[in-house]
């Protein structure tokens, strides 16, 4: 907050609360955001940055405090406001309306016309090639958003920001389903919109995200404002203590299993048009790490293995017996355990109380001759919920009103609970901030020490490298590549990832 | 994936972005082809040649079912009243809502209606469709109110004003009912007349209903109705102003209701106390038959009055081919599910497509 | 920076509100107190209802809404609706008249009719739950479908010669008690009913289904599976209330119970279950059918026109769910500390709510 | 005294008959539905019975007409402990056990217009004989077409005691009179009593049957409904239409020659008639047996027949000439 004090800010906030009933989600948001600067805002999970944004957004309204745009005071009412006074969002969920077409998505509501105020419909397909090409993507742009994966839809929201022409850009976690090119194009695009002259705010957990584009950054803790930074003054260990108020010892904390039996075997497993042929083989004690570019079908497999959709033809087996295909419940009974990718629509109930969530899949082995009060579930969730310090006030808390990192605990705390052979987790720490992060690594390595068989899929390279004992790789469908801790380099994964046409043909 | 971003897309010009295997590539067809193709894969084609071929085999098996001058007037004043509540009810439906209380709602404006031409003989007939169209329009309201502030599900608002507006009608109305002597002659041939063959009813359905599909189509307002049924939550966060959306969208439904009411008395010229009960469901049934997604987001209001007139032809037609008429509404029922079941062969179908695009 | 740095014991017992509050101050508390006030109303101003018969043909009139109510409060919670269930007490109607007249004996018949409800569940069910179709959709369908196979059975024709013992048996009551007989097989139905929704894995995913059905089927809950059970009891028990609607009023007939599914999802609705399921408890239905029982019943004997009861039906159903909206609006206006007056808000209490957002005690 | 001692309800019955004697007289009429103006002017004789009378006359009645939901009402009236309930009855069978259940608590039920199983009613008030109905619209139908060529009937519901009993008695007469050797009845449609429904299904018939020469329409909602199609259709003026239907439903189809005659009873005599009766019952000054008699204001004296059965009369025929003179 040096350089550029005597000019107006586009954006500031100073002191802003905001409460959802009883729980405080920002006490004292502030944030000042110059024009012609890209603005990092990080903190550990549930510190209120997406509530700060959202506030900005129009889609709450603060409790009290300072927010003025462009040194005016201002209160928006509705989303529509701070878009009619120039701030374009894209939020932390993708916001879009499947049946439409990508087009109208990005254009809704403000569709260019043309005579009798009917909408161009030539002209907005043009515009929105125009976008495409930008961004360097290819995209039908009549195609409708429905069946697009997180990662498309997160292309199309930042095309939709983009095009808004706004004077303050606000991304929040733009890049969290985003593969290294893809983030790559996207932080050029917000360069060249920065050197326009508008403001940007950028939230991550990726710190070398932050390093490489901002210019500077806001701590925030528990709801408060911490401290504001200038990028080429600070490092990354010490927004890491600021953002948790003490010191992340190891990032990685990975300790030597003692590697034992297969236990799960999965061969020649192949879906039409999503994965073919796919053999691995995971040991007891073991970290698989699944690595591949974002729609490499990861996700795709490990959904398919645990029978939450079928496959065409292939194996897959536990302990040396075959599970039925298309049947979660076989494969839980056969000792699996599945964290998915999206965890507010696949691994919560979110809707549901802690509780609930977690006696979710332990019910039946809980309940006596089928029948269940809700004593014995909280007999049985409170110990769970206790070791993975789930931070809740009470445990029949909403799971919806916590924290990304606090609702992945309750996720595993829910799958732990079953006492798995084989738990397969999918982008374990995605959207998760540093301090959590390192808890979930620490906790992952500790049950693999135990015997546990793990297949972590992660966009996270490092998380990869440094997490697992050895590393598949799977480019469109195919495992492109198998390699040994020790062989796992940066350069052999992305090679990978991304030369299988050339090898094939 | 942050670290080491090596692009390979650098080394090999634009061609192989990691897209490439995820996206579907921009449609290179012409645009003539491509509207060609629309028009042979949309839901409106299919249910209308379904509509043909009724009306052809009924017409093979009775000649006057269609060419004899009562046959092709009631081929297309039958449906007309039907169609105006499809139209309505397509439009609730396009935005994730539906609107039951239609059918009492035209109850009470067609209660009205008989009551203004006793009350006040000399009232113009535009008058008296005037108040339909505002009564309708009011009833509406309150339903969007409550719908659009109260955040209640549409579905148990307004089958709480169906039992409120019929019980409204029924108290107002008393043992009192309309008879055709009652009403004037020239509303009543409102109701009956034709211009160079077609009926009155038939004409003001159709101009009604092309506004509003015009509407749908190419105004803003009509594309953000379908942007609310898609994903109301993204409406709001879009900031998209769904309230004054929805409030539209009951009021156009409560209008088109309201004028339904004063042209059914004018085509029955008797108002009984079960006018219109029970359509409500025929209405959505034929915006259903008509390709209207249940949950909103898409579908025209064009297939909903296709389907309006299919479900009304084939209750004429059945007797002709020989089918007792107490198995009508078998027919109808075996109609929607066929509907809904053939929407999702087609949708699986596209998924199909598209997993293979993917595969190649 | 933070306020608040407890080393709490992790018991569950630090966590949850009171019992008694949270059993207290729900939806349902508001609907059987309700209840029980327009019953005591009533018993106090309204002439005759005190009287011997009111208890047996009150509860003979609700019994058919009682019976499908239970099905359909599962159903609705799951997210799912059924519209067809009049018209499958229209066909099983149908059927048992047809077969009857047809030679057999009425437990025969009534046994087949309680089959083809199976069947009529199982096509809703499987449309539903294996195709995917949405049910507002697939049971227009089949109520028109179930409605129209039953009257082009039996045209508009009615079959009324039932034999007396089997009619008696829909009338009668239990020995000298004004409790009609139906109630016996309606009570052995409510409690496997509440244990079902209540006390069972089966009703957990129910729940579960209602408020997520991807993360209850990545959970390991068979959605497609409890979907077609649902439907399937939905089916037979509508059956069933068509085959007892049919001996009470020994008479046959396609149309019979024409209208009773809005009649059945009003009272469901009333009880307190959310619409968009995930939300609602069986014994606030119960209160909900017979709510509407006594109100129909009182204004009945003040001679007052069905038209009425229809509107105060109609706006109880409105009022019962705009109002908990419009309380929770308007307590979040005033200051926070007054909040959780609202009935919805009863899950968070006073203390866990002071916590707020709570800092990991790494510090201390 | 009170000479009651009717099979069933032995002594109970008795009972009641004497103390019912003295104290108020309260009736309730149940139509088949409200809303119908034939049974509006049906209530509105009652009613003026009522008055002459001065008993606690109230009509209640459900929406639409179909046994259950009459069932509650007659429920009702036994809760209440009324002396007598006039009830038009939309199916013979199904409403026993619940009159049964109102008798056995004192209440004496007439049937008008339409009429239950004989043993569950204490009196019906018949409006014409069966024969009488069926006969006199034959007599019409045959008159305006000529005396040959295929007619049709559009009935209320396919259940409704009465239009059933008529249409088997023109069936009977249409085979074994030689008047009506050339007439053939091609089809039996039903509206049930509902406008739309009638209206269309007078279309269906038109449409099915392109040689149809009369449509005989035993109902006043059909009559009316098939007299509003016809006006406006190429059919008016060669498809003749007779039926049972009100002065003032016909008034117009009369006037513009869709209709050339019809017939009925007066309905308002008929609820006038049905009051008396009931109240005669509940005074004790009749038990409905065979050949007990009563008074019944200005209609004069009637006779109890055969099944507890009092005739009013003979149906009216209405026509351009004598319309203007009714308003009912
Ligand atoms: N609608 C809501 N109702 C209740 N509590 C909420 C709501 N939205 C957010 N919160 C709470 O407010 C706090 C801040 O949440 P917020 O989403 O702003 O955190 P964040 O910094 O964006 O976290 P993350 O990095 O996980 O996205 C959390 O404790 C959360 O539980
Ligand atoms: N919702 C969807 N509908 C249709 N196809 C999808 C959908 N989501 C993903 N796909 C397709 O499935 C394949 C794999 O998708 P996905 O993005 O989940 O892979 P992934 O490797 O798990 O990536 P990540 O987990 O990093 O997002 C891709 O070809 C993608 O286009
Ligand atoms: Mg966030
Ligand atoms: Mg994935």
């Amino acid at each position: 907050m040096t350089a550029t004090d005597t000019a107006v800010p586009v954006l500031e906030l100073r002191d802003v609360s905001k409460s959802f009933g009883p729980v405080v989600a920002l006490r004292s948001g502030s944030l000042r955001v110059d024009g012609g600067s890209i603005h990092a805002l990080i903190g550990e999970n549930g510190a209120g940055k997406s509530t700060l944004v959202k506030v900005v957004a129009g889609v709450h309204r603060r409790d009290s405090g300072v927010f003025e745009l462009g040194g005016e005071s201002v209160d928006f009412s509705s989303t529509a406001d701070s878009k009619a006074a120039g701030v374009a969002v894209i939020y932390q969920e993708p916001t879009l309306f499947p049946d439409l077409s990508v087009t109208e998505n990005i254009f809704m509501g403000r569709q260019p016309l043309t005579r009798g105020r009917r909408i161009d419909r030539q002209g907005m397909y043009d515009e929105a090639e125009r976008l495409f090409d930008r961004l360097g993507v290819r995209i039908d742009p009549r195609r409708p958003a429905a069946g697009l994966s997180i990662a498309d839809q997160q292309i199309i929201e930042i095309a939709k920001a983009i095009s808004l022409d706004a004077r303050l850009l606000v991304m929040d976690e733009p890049t969290a389903a985003l593969s290294g090119v893809e983030v790559d194009r996207l932080f050029a695009v917000a360069r060249s919109l920065r050197d326009e002259g508008r403001a940007l705010v950028f939230i991550s957990h990726r710190f070398d995200e932050v390093f490489a584009l901002a210019d500077t950054v806001t701590v925030m803790r528990d709801g408060s404002y911490i401290d504001t930074l200038r990028i080429d003054e600070t490092s990354p260990s010490e927004l890491v203590s600021l953002m948790v108020g003490r010191d992340v010892d190891e990032l990685f904390p990975k300790v030597a299993a003692t590697i034992g039996e297969p236990v799960l075997q999965v061969s020649g497993l192949s879906r039409a048009g999503v994965f073919h042929d796919v053999h691995l083989e995971v040991r007891a004690g073991e970290i698989v790490g699944l690595a591949g570019l974002v729609g490499a079908g990861r996700s795709e497999v490990a959904r398919a293995v645990f029978g939450v959709d079928p496959y065409d033809s292939g194996s897959v087996r536990i302990g040396g017996k075959d599970v039925k295909a298309h049947d979660p419940r076989a494969a839980i009974r056969a000792g699996m355990a599945f964290i998915p990718e999206d965890r507010r629509k696949q691994g919560l109930v979110i809707d549901s109380s802690v509780t609930r969530n977690v006696a979710g899949v332990i019910r039946r082995s809980i309940a006596k001759a089928g029948l269940l009060t809700s004593s014995m579930e909280n007999k049985a969730a409170g110990p769970w919920a206790g070791r993975l310090e789930v931070k809740t006030s009470a445990l029949d808390m909403n799971a919806a009103t916590m924290s990304g990192g606090n609702q992945q605990k309750v996720v595993i705390a829910k799958w732990l609970a079953t006492n798995p052979a084989l738990l397969i987790i999918d982008e374990p720490t995605r959207g998760i901030d540093v301090g959590t992060k390192a808890e979930v690594h620490r906790l992952l390595s500790e049950l693999a020490g135990q015997g546990l068989a793990i297949l972590m899929i992660s966009s996270e390279l490092p998380e990869v490298l440094g997490m697992a004992d050895r590393v598949l790789v799977l480019c469109e469908g195919r495992i492109t590549a198998e390699l040994d801790r020790a062989d796992a380099t940066p350069e052999a994964v992305m090679h990978a990832a991304t030369h299988h046409l050339e090898d094939a043909s | 994936m942050s670290t080491p971003t090596q692009t390979p897309h650098d080394a090999h010009g634009a061609e192989v972005s990691t897209g490439e295997a995820l996206l579907v590539e921009p449609s290179r067809l012409s645009p003539t082809r491509r509207a060609i193709t629309t028009v042979l894969r949309s839901r409106e084609l299919s249910i209308f040649l379904v509509l043909v071929a009724v009306v052809v085999l009924a017409t093979t098996k009775n000649n006057s079912f269609l060419f004899s001058s009562d046959g092709w007037r009631n081929f297309l004043l039958n449906p007309s009243i039907l169609v105006l509540l499809a139209v309505g009810q397509g439009v609730v439906i396009i935005t994730r809502n539906v609107d039951l209380s239609v059918g009492s709602v035209m109850a009470l404006t067609a209660y009205l209606t008989g009551r203004l031409f006793i009350d006040h003989p000399g009232l113009p007939i535009i008058a008296v469709v005037a108040a339909c169209l505002l009564l309708g329009a009011v009833l509406g309201l309150v339903n969007g109110l409550l719908v659009a502030y109260g955040k209640v599900p549409a579905l148990v608002i307004t089958l709480g004003t169906l039992y409120i507006y019929r019980g409204i009608m029924l108290t107002w109305a008393g043992s009192d009912r309309i008879n055709a002597g009652d009403l004037p002659r020239e509303f009543l041939r409102l109701g009956t007349r034709s211009v160079l063959g077609v009926p009155m009813l038939t004409i003001i359905a159709v101009l009604v209903l092309a506004a509003v599909g015009y509407y749908l189509h190419t105004a803003r307002g009509g594309r953000e109705l379908y942007a609310i049924g898609s994903d109301p939550d993204a409406a709001v966060l879009y900031g998209l102003p769904v309230r004054r959306r929805l409030l539209a969208a009951f009021v156009l439904s409560g209008a088109l209701a309201g004028l339904a009411g004063a042209l059914y008395t004018a085509r029955y010229g008797t108002v009984s106390s079960s006018v219109g009960s029970g359509i409500e469901l025929q209405a959505v049934a034929a915006a259903v038959i008509g390709g209207i997604a249940i949950f909103g987001g898409s579908g025209t209001v064009w297939g909903a009055a296709i389907g309006a007139f299919l479900l009304v032809t084939i209750n004429r037609a059945l007797p002709s081919l020989g089918i007792e008429d107490f198995w009508q509404r078998a027919v109808v029922g075996a109609l929607i599910l066929g509907a809904i079941v053939l929407d999702r062969v087609l949708a699986a179908r596209q998924a199909r497509k598209l997993a293979e695009s993917r595969d190649r | 920076m933070s306020t608040t740095t407890q080393a709490p014991a992790r018991t569950y017992s630090a966590y949850s509100a009171p019992l008694w509050q949270r059993l207290l101050l729900t939806r349902e508390t508001a609907v059987i107190a309700l209840t029980a006030a327009v019953i005591l109303y009533s018993i106090a101003n309204v002439p005759n209802f005190d009287g011997p018969l009111t208890i047996k043909f009150l509860l003979q009139d609700i019994a058919p809404i009682l019976l499908i109510a239970l099905p359909m409060t599962l159903v609705i919670i799951t997210g799912e609706i059924d519209l067809s269930v009049a018209s499958i007490m229209g066909l099983s109607s149908v059927l048992l008249g047809v077969l009857h007249e047809g030679g057999m004996s009425v437990p025969a018949a009534a046994l087949l009719a309680l089959l083809a409800g199976l069947a009529c569940g199982a096509l809703n069910g499987f449309l539903i739950a294996y195709v995917g179709l949405p049910s507002l959709a697939v049971t227009i369908g089949t109520l028109a479908l179930f409605r129209g196979i039953a009257v082009g059975l039996l045209g508009t024709k009615a079959i009324t010669d039932f034999t007396e013992k089997w009619a008696d048996l829909a009338t009668g009551t239990i020995g000298e008690t004004k409790i009609p007989l139906v109630m016996i097989p309606f009570a052995v139905l409510a409690i496997g009913f509440v244990v079902l929704l209540h006390f069972s894995t089966f009703g957990r995913g129910v729940y579960d289904i209602g408020l997520n059905d991807e993360a209850a089927h990545f959970t390991g809950v068979d959605v497609a599976r409890t979907k077609m059970v649902l439907f399937l009891l939905s089916g037979v028990v509508s059956a069933l209330a068509g085959i007892y609607f049919t001996l009470r009023f020994g008479s046959a007939r396609g149309d019979n119970a024409t209208g009773y599914e809005l009649q059945v999802i009003a009272a469901v609705l009333l009880g307190g279950v959310s619409i968009f399921g995930g939300r609602g408890r069986l014994h606030g239905v119960l209160a909900g059918v017979v709510l509407i029982g006594v109100i129909s019943s009182a204004l009945r004997l003040e001679s007052v026109t069905v038209n009425v009861t229809n509107i105060i039906v109609g706006l109880l159903l409105v009022a019962s769910v705009i109002l908990p909206n419009v309380l929770a609006a308007a307590s979040s206006r005033l200051p926070r500390k007054a909040a959780p007056a609202a009935p919805r808000e009863s899950h968070t209490h006073e203390n866990a709510a002071s916590a707020g957002v709570t800092t990991r005690g790494s510090d201390s | 005294g009170c000479g009651s001692d009717d099979g069933g309800d032995g002594g109970s019955g008795s009972d009641g008959g004497s103390s019912s004697g003295g104290g108020d007289l309260s009736i309730t009429m149940l139509p088949k539905n409200l809303g119908n103006a034939y049974f509006d002017t049906s209530t509105d004789g009652a009613e003026k019975a009522a008055d002459e009378l001065g008993a606690d006359f109230e009509e209640v009645g459900p929406e639409t007409g179909s046994p259950d939901a009459q069932v509650s009402y007659i429920n009702t009236v036994a809760q209440q402990g009324k002396d007598a309930l006039i009830i038009s009855a939309n199916d013979p069978d199904a409403l026993c056990d619940a009159i049964d259940e109102a008798r056995s608590a004192d209440v004496k039920v007439v049937t008008f217009d339409a009429d239950t199983n004989p043993d569950c009613r204490d009196l019906f008030i018949n409006q014409a004989t069966a024969e009488g109905i069926a006969s006199k619209q034959l007599e019409l139908i045959a008159d305006e077409i000529g005396g040959s060529g295929e007619i049709a009937i559009l009935s209320a519901s396919a259940n409704a005691t009465n239009q059933n009993a008529w249409i088997d008695m023109m069936e009977k007469e249409l085979a074994d009179n030689p008047d009506y050797a050339d007439i053939k009845l091609v089809d039996t449609v039903y509206g049930d009593d509902e406008d739309q429904k009638s209206f269309d299904q007078t279309e269906a018939l038109l449409q099915n049957h392109p040689d149809l020469k009369g449509i005989i329409s035993p109902t006043t909602v059909g009559i009316a409904a098939a007299a509003r199609y016809l006006s406006d259709s190429e059919y008016k003026g060669k498809v003749a239409l007779t039926g049972l239907g009100t002065p003032n439903q016909m008034r117009e189809f009369v006037k513009d020659g869709t209709v050339g005659s019809f017939a009925l009873w007066n309905p308002g005599d008929l609820g006038y008639l049905a009051t008396y009766a009931a109240a005669a019952l509940v005074d004790g000054t009749i038990s409905g047996e065979e050949g007990d008699s009563f008074e019944a204001g200005e209609l004069g004296e009637f006779e109890v027949g055969a099944d507890g059965t009092v005739l009013l009369g003979e149906p009216f025929t209405f026509n351009a000439d004598n319309i203007d003179d009714f308003d009912f």
